[in-house]
C-alpha cells in the first residue's frame, strides 16, 4: 500500500470517527460540522473531475453548487405547499424525496453545463477562467432578482427531505448518507482517472497539442468532464440546502467558486483525496479560528498563504510526497 | 506512377508581410521518404503544421488518400492516417512512456468515451503499446515518466507513438535533433525500414541522414520550394547550391 | 471573536431593579463583525452588552460569532449555538435574507428568536412563529412611514428608488402603500451598485418634486454623496437606515437636511433614551445608532421577561416577553399580535452639532404603527 | 427622452469606463509581463481610497490625500510582489489563485483593523465640485469630467510609457520573451517589481478617486475587481489598448443598459414589472456581452500578439 493510500483511509475513517466521537461526547454539533466536510468535499470532488484531471480551472462552480441547492429548495417547497412546479406536460408537485431531488440536481447542472462549456471551452487559461466566472454571475444576479423563489432572501426548506427508509432529520442518519455519497463519488473518480477517458483526459491537461496528434479531440473529452463534474457538485448543492435547511444566491457567489478551488489546492490538486483533506482542513480553519478572534480571516489568509507558499502540493502532498502517476 | 498518399497544392499562409508558405505543392508517393530541407525560418515547420493541422492556411489544398482533409481539425487527420512527431518533443509528461504510446493505441481502437475499465489491466491497450516501445528499444524504460526521459529516449518515444497509430504517412518534424551521433545511425537504420510500412515526409536538418534515406528531397526556402527531384538532382542543382547549400559551412 | 460574559460572582446580582432571576439565561449572538456591514453588528452589539452592564446582570450568558454577512455562515453558527453551547434565545442578525435562513429552523428547534434589526415580510406574515419576536420594526414601517410623509408634505410627484431584490421591491411596495399618488419614476438598481450617476442623470431629467430611494450599506453612502455633488436640489427623503449615525460620518455634509424616517432618534424626548444616549457615548465614545438603541431594547426585554419568568418555561416567558414590559428607548412600546412592535415613527433631519453630524426629530410621521402583515399571521 | 440626458448617460458610461481602465490596465500589465493573475488588484484599490481618505482627513488636502493613495498603493504593491508573489512567477494559475486570495483576506480584514469598521469620510476637492453646462443642454458634474480626464491621461501616459521609454521597451520585451530580457542582462526582479507598483498604484489612484463619489470602506474593491476581469478578458489580456477598449464597451453597456432595458421592458410589461425584469437583466447584461465575445474571439477583442 502507497503512503498516499494509507493517508487517504485515514482521512475517510477520520472523516467517519468525527460524529461517532461527537456522539459518545454528547457534542451534536461536530456532527454538522463534520456533515458539512463531507458536502463540501463532494462539491471539490465534483470540480476536481475539471481542475485536477482535465486543468480545467473553472472559477464559475459556484453556479452548479447553487443550482443543486436550488432545485432541493424549489423541489421541497413545492412538495410542502402542494403547488404544481409546472403543469405540463402533466402536473409536478415537486419532491421530497432526497433520490428523486439528487437525480434532478444533477441532470439539471448537467443540462446547463452543456452550453456553458460548449462556449467556455472554445477559450483556455485565463480566459476560461473568467469566462466560467462569468456565466456564474449571469446566474447569481439572475437567482438575486428572481421573486418567484426569495431571491437574495433566498429560500428555505421547512422539513429536511427524507430518503426511504431511513429518518434524515437525524443529524448522524444525514451525515452517513452524505458520507456514502462522497466515497461513492470518490471512488467513481478513481474509475474514471484510470480509464481511457480519464486517460485522455489527463493528456489533455498535460498536453493538448499531444493528445490532438494521436487523434483525440480534446474538445468533447473536456466538455464531457465538465459536465460530469457540474452533476457531481450540484449533488453536492442539495445536499447543502438539505444541511442548512435553506439556499441563498450566496452559494452562487464568486467566493463560494473561489472556494471550492482553495478546497482543493488545500488538500493537494490533481489527488483523489486531496477535496477530502481540503475540506476538512478549510472547515476546521474557519471553526477554530471564528472561535478564537474576531479577526479568524486575517488568520486564514496568513494560512493560507503559508500553505502556497511552503506546503506545495498541499496537505496531501506534504504527507505523501510527490505524486506518482502509472 | 501510383497515386501519391498525400499532396499539397499551393499552399499559401502569411504572417501579416512574411510570406511563410508561399505558393507549395508537394506529394508523398507509397514507399518514399520525402526529406523536406531548407534553412532555418524558411517555413518547414509552418507547412507541417498545416499538412497536420494545427494552422490553417490561407488558401490551396491538402490531399490525403483521395480526401480533401482542409477542413479537419489535427485529431481528425491524425485518426485518418497522418502519425506525426514534433520538432521540440511534446509528450504528456506526467504519463510514463508506456502510458504515452497507449494513447495512440486507443484512440486508433476507436472511441475514449469509456469511462470504468482500467487501462493499466486492459490488455488491449497495453501489450500493443508494449510492442512498439519494444520496436523502438524503450521497452526497459516503459514505466518511466515521459519528463524523466534523456533527451533521445522523448525522440525515440515520438516515433514510437507514431507508429501505434498505425499511420497511412508519417510527419517526421526533425527527428534527429540533439540526437547524437550514435542515436542518429540507429534512428537512421530504422527509418530505412520504415517506408514500407507508410511513406514519410521527413523534415531534417542532419544532411547524412537525408542523404542516406531520402528518395525525394524538396528544397523549401522563403516559403518557396525552390527544387524538387532526387538525392544526386538535388545535390547538382545550382539554385540550391546558392541559396541553401552555401549557406552551411 | 466569541465573547463570553461569563457570570461573575460579585455582588453585582443586586440589579437596578433589585430582582432575582428565576433561571440564568443563555444568549446566542449572531451577528456581523467582519467585512463591509460590520458597522452595523457592532452597534447592535454595543447596545447590548450595555444594557446587561447596565442592570449589572450576572445570570445572562452572551455568546457573540461573527456570521461575515454570510448566510451559511449564520446557520452553521446557529446550530453551533443550540447544539454545542445549548442557548436558549438567539438574536443579534442584522440581514432579512440571513434572518430567512436562520429563524424558522430556531423557532423550530423551540430556542426563541429575539431581532434586534432584520424583520422580513414572512416572519410578519405567514411564516410568523410564537417563539420569534421583532423588536426593531418589521422591514416596511420605515418605507410606510416615508410614504405618509411624502403625502403629508404635499410631494406630487417624488422619483423613487432601491435595489433589486425582495427587500428593495418590499421597500417601494411599502413606500407606494401610503402615497398612492404619481410617481416621476420607479427605478431598480443593481444590489451592491456604488455608482449612481446614471440614475442621478435620470432623476434631473424626471422632472420629480422629491426623491425616495433606499439604498442600505454602502450604497446609501455613495448615493446620497454622489447625490450632493451632482447639483440636483430636489429634496430627499429616505429610510434612517442611509442616515443613521454609523454611516453619517462618511457621507459627511451630504446629508445635511435630508428627512429621514425612524422609530428612534438621539434627541428623542424620554428618560430612558437620554440616559441610553448618555452612557453609550460614554462607554464607546460615540453617538449610538439606531441600531444600538435595537441592541439595547432587545437586552432590555429579556432581562425584564427573565425576571419575571424562567425561560426554560417557555410559556411563561413567552408571555412574558409579549408583555414587553421594560423602558424601550423609544418610550411606548408594545407588541403586535404577531410580535412586532406597535410604535411611532418619527420624521428626523440630519443636522450638525458642533463638528458632529446627528439627527433631529421634526415630526411624527405615522402613530401607533402596526405592519400590515399582521393579518396573515396564525399564531 | 432627451438629448441632454442621452449626452448625460453617455457621459456617465465613458466616465464608469474610465475608472475600470485605471484597474484593468495594471491588471493587464501584470498579467502580460508576468503572467500572473491578481486577485488582490481589488485591495490596492480599497488602500488608495483609505490612505487618501485618512490622509485627506487628517491634513484637509484631497491632493495631499490622493499622493498618499499613489504612495500608499504602490508601496503595498512592492512590498507584495517582493513579500509573496514573486515566489508565484512560475507555479501555474491554481497557486496563484489561491496565494492572491488569502491576499484580499489579509488586506480587508488587516483594513479594518487600522481603520474600524465603519465606513470613511472623503469628499472632492472644493475646485472641482459643482456641474458645468454642456452642449444640447446637459449639465455635467465638473469632478466626473475631471475622473475622464485623468483616464486620458493616463491611457496616453502609459502609451508613452511603453511606446518610447526604455522601461517601456523592457516591458514589451518581457511581454514577447522572458528569457530574451534576462540574456539583455535586465533585473528582471526589480522590473517586476517596478510593474507591479506601477499596476498597483493605477487602482489605488482609481479607489482614491472613485472613493471620493462612493464610500470608502472595507470590501469595496471586490466587485470593482472582477468588472476589471471582464474588461481585460474582453479587451485581450496584456493588451493597454484592449483595455481601454474593453473598459469603455463595459461602462458604456452597463450605464445605458440600466437605464435603457428598464425602459424598454415598462413598454410592455407595466412600469413596476418592467422596472425589475429590466434590472434584473442589466445587471447580467456586461457578462452576456462578455460571454458573447469570447464565444467569437477566444481570446478577446486585441488579443497580445507574443
Amino acid at each position: 500500500m502507497s503512503r498516499e493510500r494509507a493517508i487517504n483511509l485515514l482521512l475517510a475513517g477520520l472523516l467517519l470517527s468525527v460524529p461517532l466521537a461527537a456522539l459518545a461526547l454528547g457534542e451534536l454539533f461536530y456532527i454538522t460540522l463534520a456533515t458539512r466536510m463531507a458536502i463540501l468535499a463532494l462539491a471539490a470532488v465534483g470540480l476536481n473531475f475539471a481542475l485536477g484531471l482535465g486543468g480545467l480551472v473553472s472559477f464559475g462552480h459556484a453556479a452548479f453548487f447553487g443550482i443543486g441547492g436550488y432545485v432541493a429548495g424549489i423541489f421541497s417547497s413545492h412538495a410542502f405547499n402542494q403547488t404544481p412546479l409546472f403543469s405540463w406536460p402533466f402536473e409536478f408537485f415537486g419532491s421530497d424525496q432526497m433520490p428523486a431531488i439528487w437525480l434532478a440536481a444533477m441532470l439539471i447542472s448537467a443540462l446547463i453545463a452543456l452550453p456553458i462549456g460548449a462556449i467556455s471551452l472554445r477559450t483556455a487559461g485565463v480566459y476560461f477562467i473568467m469566462i466560467t466566472l462569468a456565466f456564474a454571475q449571469m446566474i447569481y444576479y439572475f437567482a438575486i432578482s428572481w421573486p418567484a423563489y426569495g431571491g437574495e432572501d433566498g429560500l428555505s426548506i421547512v422539513v429536511r427531505n427524507g430518503f426511504p427508509g431511513v429518518n434524515t432529520a437525524v443529524p448522524l442518519i444525514f451525515f452517513l448518507v452524505c458520507y456514502v455519497l462522497l466515497l461513492a463519488a470518490l471512488a467513481l473518480f478513481a474509475l474514471v482517472r484510470d480509464s481511457r477517458f480519464g486517460a485522455a483526459l489527463q493528456a489533455g491537461r498535460q498536453n493538448e497539442t499531444r493528445l490532438a496528434a494521436v487523434g483525440i479531440a480534446p474538445f468533447r473529452i473536456r466538455l464531457a468532464a465538465f459536465t460530469i463534474s457540474a452533476a457531481i457538485t450540484g449533488l453536492a448543492g442539495a445536499l447543502l440546502a438539505d444541511l442548512n435547511r435553506f439556499v441563498s444566491p450566496s452559494m452562487l457567489s464568486w467566493q463560494m467558486s473561489g472556494e471550492l478551488i482553495v478546497l482543493i489546492i488545500l488538500g493537494g490538486t490533481g489527488r483523489l483525496f486531496g477535496p477530502v483533506a481540503g475540506a476538512m482542513l478549510f472547515v476546521l480553519f474557519e471553526f477554530v479560528l471564528g472561535g478564537l478572534t474576531e479577526r479568524w480571516q486575517f488568520f486564514l489568509g496568513l494560512i493560507l498563504l503559508g500553505v502556497v507558499l511552503f506546503a506545495r502540493g498541499g496537505l496531501i502532498g506534504v504527507l505523501a510526497g510527490k505524486a506518482r502517476h502509472g | 506512377m501510383a497515386e501519391p498518399v498525400l499532396s499539397i497544392r499551393d499552399l499559401r499562409k502569411s504572417f501579416g508581410a512574411l510570406k511563410a508558405t508561399d505558393g507549395v505543392s508537394l506529394d508523398l508517393r507509397p514507399g518514399e521518404i520525402h526529406a523536406l530541407i531548407g534553412p532555418n525560418g524558411a517555413g518547414k515547420t509552418t507547412l507541417i503544421h498545416q499538412i497536420a493541422g494545427g494552422i490553417t492556411p490561407d488558401s490551396g489544398e491538402v490531399v490525403f488518400l483521395g480526401e480533401d482533409i482542409g477542413a479537419l481539425g489535427v485529431a481528425a487527420r491524425a485518426r485518418r492516417g497522418l502519425g506525426r512527431s514534433f520538432q521540440i518533443s511534446s509528450l504528456a509528461p506526467e504519463f510514463s512512456a508506456l502510458r504515452n504510446v497507449m494513447l495512440a493505441v486507443q484512440s486508433r481502437q476507436g472511441s475514449s468515451f469509456r469511462f470504468f475499465r482500467p487501462v493499466m489491466k486492459d490488455r488491449s491497450l497495453t501489450e500493443p503499446a508494449m510492442a512498439m516501445l519494444e520496436r523502438t528499444g524503450l521497452a526497459a524504460r516503459a514505466n518511466v515518466p515521459a519528463a524523466e526521459l534523456s533527451h533521445g529516449e522523448r525522440r525515440q518515444l515520438e516515433i514510437a507513438i507514431a507508429l501505434a497509430l498505425g499511420p497511412r504517412a508519417f510527419l517526421l518534424d526533425e527527428p534527429m535533433a540533439g540526437m547524437g551521433p550514435e542515436g542518429s545511425r540507429a534512428l537512421t537504420a530504422f527509418l530505412d525500414g520504415l517506408r514500407h510500412e507508410a511513406p514519410i515526409l521527413l523534415v531534417e536538418h542532419d544532411m547524412d541522414a537525408v542523404f542516406a534515406l531520402a528518395d525525394r528531397i524538396s528544397v523549401l526556402v522563403y516559403g518557396r520550394v525552390i527544387a524538387t527531384g532526387t538525392v544526386d538532382e538535388v545535390r547538382g542543382d545550382a539554385e540550391v547550391r546558392r541559396a541553401y547549400l552555401g549557406e552551411r559551412p | 471573536m466569541k465573547k463570553i460574559l461569563a457570570a461573575s460572582v460579585l455582588g453585582l446580582s443586586l440589579s437596578a431593579s433589585g430582582l432575582a432571576y428565576a433561571e440564568p439565561v443563555k444568549v446566542g449572538m449572531i451577528t456581523t463583525l467582519s467585512g463591509g456591514g460590520a458597522g452595523l453588528g457592532v452597534d447592535v452589539r454595543d447596545g447590548f452588552l450595555l444594557a446587561l452592564k447596565q442592570a449589572g446582570n450576572t445570570e445572562i450568558e452572551v455568546v457573540v460569532e461573527d456570521d461575515a454577512m454570510k448566510p451559511e455562515t449564520a446557520v452553521q453558527l446557529a446550530d453551533k449555538m443550540i447544539q454545542s453551547d445549548q442557548v436558549d434565545i438567539l438574536t443579534g442578525i442584522i440581514w432579512s435574507n440571513l434572518a430567512m435562513a436562520v429563524v424558522p429552523s430556531v423557532t423550530a428547534q423551540d430556542k426563541f428568536y429575539l431581532s434586534p434589526n432584520a424583520g422580513p415580510s414572512p416572519l410578519a406574515g405567514a411564516k410568523c412563529h410564537k417563539n420569534y419576536f421583532n423588536v426593531a420594526w418589521q422591514n416596511d414601517s420605515l418605507h410606510e412611514a416615508a410614504g405618509a410623509y411624502a403625502t403629508k408634505a404635499g410631494y406630487k410627484k417624488p422619483f423613487i428608488l432601491a435595489p433589486n431584490y425582495p427587500a428593495g421591491t418590499d421597500a417601494l411596495t411599502g413606500f407606494k402603500r401610503f402615497y398612492t399618488g404619481e410617481l416621476a419614476n420607479e427605478v431598480y438598481t443593481k444590489l451592491g451598485a456604488t455608482d449612481y450617476a446614471a440614475e442621478i442623470s435620470q432623476i434631473r431629467a424626471s422632472g420629480a418634486d422629491a426623491v425616495y430611494f433606499f439604498l442600505p450599506g454602502g450604497m446609501g453612502i455613495a448615493f446620497m454623496k454622489q447625490y450632493a455633488q451632482s447639483g440636483v436640489n430636489i429634496p430627499v427623503v429616505g429610510p434612517a437606515f442611509s442616515f443613521s449615525q454609523d454611516v453619517l460620518g462618511a457621507m459627511g455634509d451630504a446629508a445635511l437636511g435630508v428627512k429621514n424616517t425612524a422609530q428612534w432618534s438621539p434627541d428623542l424626548d424620554n428618560a430612558t433614551s437620554k440616559a441610553f444616549v448618555e452612557s453609550f457615548k460614554a462607554e464607546y465614545g460615540r453617538i449610538p445608532s439606531l441600531y444600538a438603541s435595537q441592541g439595547f431594547d432587545t437586552a432590555n426585554l429579556i432581562l425584564s421577561a427573565a425576571a419575571k419568568a424562567s425561560v426554560k418555561d417557555a410559556d411563561a416567558f413567552r408571555a412574558a416577553l409579549e408583555a414587553a414590559d421594560f423602558k424601550s428607548t423609544r418610550g411606548d412600546f408594545k407588541f403586535a399580535p404577531n410580535h412586532h412592535p406597535i410604535h411611532d415613527v418619527y420624521v428626523r433631519e440630519v443636522v450638525k452639532e458642533g463638528d458632529v453630524l446627528t439627527n433631529k426629530i421634526v415630526g411624527v410621521a405615522l402613530e401607533d404603527h402596526q405592519d400590515v402583515y399582521a393579518a396573515e399571521c396564525k399564531m | 427622452m432627451s438629448t441632454a440626458l442621452i449626452i448625460e448617460q453617455l457621459l456617465n458610461g465613458l466616465q464608469f469606463g474610465v475608472m475600470l481602465f485605471l484597474m484593468a490596465a495594471g491588471l493587464t500589465l501584470i498579467f502580460g509581463v508576468m503572467g500572473l493573475i491578481n486577485l488582490a488588484h481589488g485591495s490596492f484599490y480599497m488602500i488608495g481610497a483609505f490612505a487618501c481618505a485618512a490622509v485627506a482627513a487628517a491634513t484637509g488636502s484631497f491632493w495631499l490625500g490622493l499622493a498618499a493613495s499613489l504612495a500608499a498603493a504602490a508601496a503595498a504593491g512592492a512590498l507584495v510582489e517582493l513579500a509573496v508573489i514573486r515566489r508565484l512567477y512560475d507555479r501555474d494559475h491554481l497557486d496563484q489563485v489561491l496565494a492572491t486570495f488569502a491576499l484580499i483576506l489579509i488586506f480587508s480584514e488587516g483594513t479594518r483593523w487600522l481603520f474600524g469598521s465603519f465606513p470613511l469620510y472623503l469628499d472632492i476637492p472644493q475646485v472641482l465640485s459643482g456641474a458645468v453646462d454642456l452642449p444640447g443642454g446637459a449639465r455635467y458634474q465638473l469632478y466626473r469630467l475631471a475622473i475622464i480626464g485623468v483616464g486620458v491621461l493616463v491611457a496616453l501616459g502609459l502609451y508613452y510609457l511603453i511606446a518610447r521609454t526604455r522601461l517601456g521597451m523592457r516591458i514589451r520585451a518581457g511581454q514577447s520573451d522572458r528569457e530574451m530580457i534576462a540574456a539583455l542582462g535586465v533585473d528582471i526582479g526589480t522590473l517586476y517589481t517596478m510593474v507591479f507598483a506601477l499596476g498597483a498604484a493605477l487602482a489605488g489612484l482609481a479607489g482614491a478617486l472613485v472613493g471620493a463619489l462612493q464610500s470608502v470602506q472595507v470590501g469595496m474593491g471586490e466587485p470593482v475587481l472582477i468588472l476589471a476581469f471582464v474588461v481585460i478578458v474582453i479587451g485581450g489580456i496584456g493588451s493597454i489598448k484592449g483595455a481601454l477598449v474593453g473598459a469603455v464597451l463595459v461602462g458604456l453597456t452597463d450605464t445605458l443598459g440600466r437605464f435603457l432595458l428598464p425602459k424598454l421592458f415598462a413598454a410592455f410589461l407595466g412600469p413596476s414589472e418592467g422596472a425589475t425584469v429590466g434590472a434584473a437583466l442589466a445587471s447580467m447584461l456586461i457578462y452576456i456581452v462578455m460571454a458573447l465575445i469570447l464565444a467569437f474571439r477566444p481570446k478577446g477583442l486585441f488579443p497580445a500578439t507574443a
